[in-house]
Order: structure tokens, then sequence, then C-alpha cells
């Protein structure tokens, strides 16, 4: 059955997720809000990336007294996507903290977090 | 026969995870939702020491330990939020 | 199977708090919704045999960003008082 | 308006959700690792001498990667700083006292959760963890140490030592990777050891203890910017 697999679960739900975080970024109004959802947005991305690195039945990349150290590549997962989220991650919040900053700056020009109240930039 | 004693673990572990989970949604207050928090890292703990003997990986303690260490971090912030002393 | 069962619980928690993160109407309470997700996702890596984005989610996705939100959610805060 | 708009949302997205569902129906599980990852799984023993071999790619094989986030962080660092310089934070009605309570655990757990922090960095070649876990990890203790102490000032001059000084000496050691051995970031400047043990992988340890130290530097420098601009100011 194709369904209940755990690569298979992860994967609807990072899906999920990501549509919902898109939802959340168009639909809402409050700026805090549209960082939230663009954080919800990351980590599905990176649930994604992860899941599709996984191999069933395999261990992780890390060789130690369990796995054998001449048979490596038939007994670990991908490493590759795992190095990527990594960096991914850390980029990420320094994303969220830039966006956060800018957020308060708005703020603090108009006093209000509602997207609407800004038309400076609206034609 | 300690295979199955970790199998009712694990469930008892989901089963925390849905008690928790209905008092986030229905918890009147802030105060509610971070104890929820809370708790729901303490049973993440406890899954993920049960999943390193299922996966048969000790590294995975690692994992479990940097959790222990840092869960109360977080909730010290929203408290000192919560109080109005950040 | 018993793998499975956890796994769905997880997803489905995790959908759920994003419901919560995106129409609560409080703000701190979709900050701390948005914490439970990262939460889940690093139980979820180890699932997926990768313990070292595990470690980087739990400690970067809900201690400092939760951090960091609460820190402008403050700010805003007095401001809102002050006016 | 309002149907315009929702409908318009509802298009956007039920596209998003129609392209997700033909991405997850086509997909299939894989069952073997690619040439690539292969080749990592296969030499990367040999050639690099990491156990974790997460830790081999990030920091031998996609060393130039490695040194491009850094400097992104570094720079989101700088631009957060720039952007709060104007906010004035001086507080005007006085905080109050830390309790007794988190000072006492404060005082007690900083210096285990930065042995924690510390021993994730340097057993990056080893067990799971690295650089910027370790790095996240002491940045969180800076977290706990602001609670703690809310009403001191702290200044940011050792944190910036600390992170230019990390950073200078990762580029050194890139810069005699190309003289002493293979190339840029080659970690084979001293010799591989016996695997498993602390001091084996060339100089992974080294590189990445100083990106540990780099990251959590501008992770504390980041939050120390926002902790800064708290309190009530009067203007």
């Amino acid at each position: 059955m194709k369904l209940f697999e755990i690569e298979y679960i992860s994967l609807i739900a990072g899906f999920i997720l990501l549509i919902v975080g898109l939802w959340g970024i168009i639909s809402q109004r409050n700026i805090i809000k549209m960082i939230i959802s663009f954080s919800i947005l990351d980590t599905s991305v990176h649930l994604l990336l992860v899941a599709v690195g996984y191999i069933r039945n395999r261990t992780a990349p890390i060789i130690d007294s369990s796995v054998n150290k001449l048979n490596a590549a038939n007994e670990i997962t991908d490493p590759l996507p795992q190095a990527l989220v990594l960096t991914a991650i850390v980029i990420g919040v320094g994303i969220t903290a830039l966006l956060l900053t800018y957020a308060l700056k708005l703020f603090r020009q108009n006093s209000s977090l509602e997207i609407n109240q800004y038309k400076s930039l609206k034609w | 026969m300690a295979n199955t004693l970790f199998t009712i673990a694990m469930l008892i572990v989901g089963l925390s995870f849905l008690l928790v989970t209905v008092r986030f949604l229905l918890g009147p207050s802030v105060v509610d939702r971070v104890v929820a928090l809370d708790v729901l890292t303490i049973s993440s703990i406890g899954l993920i020491v049960l999943l390193a003997h299922f996966l048969d990986r000790v590294i995975y303690v690692d994992v479990s330990i940097v959790y222990a260490i840092l869960s109360f971090i977080g909730v010290i912030v929203i408290a000192k939020y919560l109080e109005r002393s950040l | 199977m018993i793998h499975v069962i956890i796994i769905i619980l997880l997803s489905v928690v995790m959908i759920v708090m994003a419901f919560v993160a995106i129409h609560h109407k409080n703000l701190q309470v979709a900050v701390i919704a948005s914490g439970i997700i990262s939460l889940f996702a690093s139980v979820i890596y180890i699932f997926l045999a990768a313990p070292d984005v595990a470690i980087t989610e739990a400690s970067i996705g809900s201690v400092i960003t939760v951090s960091i939100f609460f820190y402008v959610l403050n700010k805003i805060r007095h401001e809102d008082i002050k006016k | 308006m309002k149907i315009l708009r929702s409908s318009a949302l509802l298009i956007v997205v039920g596209f998003m959700a129609w392209m997700m569902f033909n991405l997850y129906v086509t997909y299939d599980s894989r069952t073997e690792l690619n040439d690539v990852a292969a080749y990592y799984a296969e030499e990367g023993l040999s050639e690099v001498g990491a156990a974790n071999l997460v830790t081999s790619i990030v920091v031998t094989y996609r060393g130039l990667d490695t040194l491009g986030e850094v400097t992104i962080l570094f720079l989101t660092a700088a631009i957060i700083g720039l952007l709060l310089k104007t906010e004035k934070g001086t507080r005007t009605t006085p905080v109050r006292e830390s309790s007794e309570f988190l000072m006492t655990g404060a005082r007690i757990l900083i210096p285990v959760i930065t042995m924690i922090g510390v021993y994730i960095f340097i057993n990056g070649h080893l067990s799971p963890g690295g650089g910027f876990q370790g790095g996240a990890i002491l940045a969180s203790t800076f977290i706990l140490l602001l609670m703690s102490i809310s009403n001191k000032k702290i200044g940011h001059r050792l944190l910036d030592y600390t992170e230019a000084i990390s950073g200078l000496s990762f580029i050194l050691i890139g810069v005699l990777g190309i003289i002493l051995a293979a190339g840029f970031l080659d970690n084979k400047i001293f010799s591989l050891g016996t695997f498993g043990t602390l001091l084996s992988a060339g100089t992974i340890p080294i590189i990445y203890s100083l990106v540990g130290l780099k990251v959590g530097a501008e992770l504390s420098n980041i939050i120390l910017e926002f902790n800064q601009i708290q309190g009530d100011e009067d203007h």
C-alpha cells in the first residue's frame, strides 16, 4: 500500500503545510501573521526535501558501530538533502529576523500592522 | 516482551499528544497554551528516546538531550513577556 | 506499524496547528502554534533518519525564532500603550 | 469586490494544490542512492575521514557554500543592526527584577548549556551536530543570560571580536588548504588520524568549531539588537 509509508505521509503533510502557508501569506492582512505564514512555508519545504531524501529501511548517514563500514552505500540514506536543509534552516531564521525588523520599522512609521493602511506604494 | 512494553509506551505518548492538543485548542488563556507547549516538548523527549530504541541507533539520544536542555528557554521568554518585564 | 500511527498523529497535529497559527485572532497564540509546528517537524526528521536536521530545527525553530517573535510583539505592545 | 478577491485566492491556491497532487501521484520512493551520494558514501570515509557524512559534505565537499552561508548571516545581522540603530531603547519605567528562581537557575544552567554547545560543535564529525547547531545552542545561552540580568547594559564588543577572529581564521585555513593540500578548504593539512577518534578528519573539527563560534556570535548579535530596543522610549 503506497499511502501507509513514512515518506509518503511526510510528503502529504509537507504539501498540505505548503498550501496552508501560501494561503496564509496571500489572504492575511496582518503583517506579523504573514511572517508566521512564511515560517510555516519554510518548515514545509524543509520537510519535503528531507522526505525526498529518505530511503526505506535505511539508517542515518553517521558511520559508527551499528553500520557496516564497507557496505555503507547500501545502508544509509541520502546525506545530500540533509546538508542542504541544514544550511537552509539557518538562513531561514535570518530571513525571519529581517522581515520582523522591517515590520517593526513599518509599525513605527504608520502605527498600524494592517497591510491595507500602507498606500504609498499602491498605484 | 520489552518491545511490547515500549510499543504501549509509545501509544501512551501519542495519547498525551492528542490530549494536550485538545487543551491547546480549548485553552481560554495564553498561559494554558504555553503550558501545553511545554508538555508537548517533554512528551517529544520521551518519544525520541523510545525511537532511539526502536530504530536501533544510540546517537539519536543526543537530540533528546538538546531538547531537554533547551525546552525551557522559550517558555522563560514567553513568561517574561506575559509579566511585562521583557 | 506503530511508527505509521505516530507519524500520522504528528502530521495531523501539525496541520491543525498551522490552521490555528493562521486563523487565530491572538498573535501570541499564533506564534506559539508555529513553535509547535517546528517541534513536531523535528520529531518527524528523526523518523526520516536525519538527526542533524532535527537538532537544528529544535534549537533554532522552536527557541530562537519564538524568542525573536516575542521581542517584536513586546515592542509593538509598548508602542500601543504609549499611543 | 470581496467575492472577486476570495475567488482569485481560491483559484491560485487550487492551482497550487493541483500541482502538488500531481507531484505526489507521480512520486515513487527511492530504493538506492544516486551517483553523487553513492560516491560520498563510498569514498568519503577514506577521503575525508569523518564519521558523520553530513559534516563531511557541509565542511569539505561543499565548504564554499558554508562560507557563503556564514556571510549571508553576517550581512543579515549587519542590516538588522543598521535598521534598529535609530530606535532608542532607553527605559523610563524600571523593569521588575528577575526572580530568585531565575537568577539561581541561570547561574547553574549557563555553564552546563555552554558545555553542551561546545560538545556538539567539537564532536561534529563523530555524532549528530556541528557548527550551526552548537552556535544556535550558544545563542540560546545568551538569551538566558539576557533574561536573568535584564537591567544591566551589555556591550557588543566581545561578540564582534569573536565573530571577526573566527571568520578570519576560517578563511585563513581555507587558503592554507590551497598551499599545503589540494585546494581551497581541503582538510588534509594534517594527517587524517584514526577513524572515529576526536582528533581525526584533518581540519574538520577546527573549521566546525570556528563556524560554531561565528554562527553563535551572529545569532547572539541579532538577539542583542532586538533586546536593546525594548522598553518605552521618550521622544
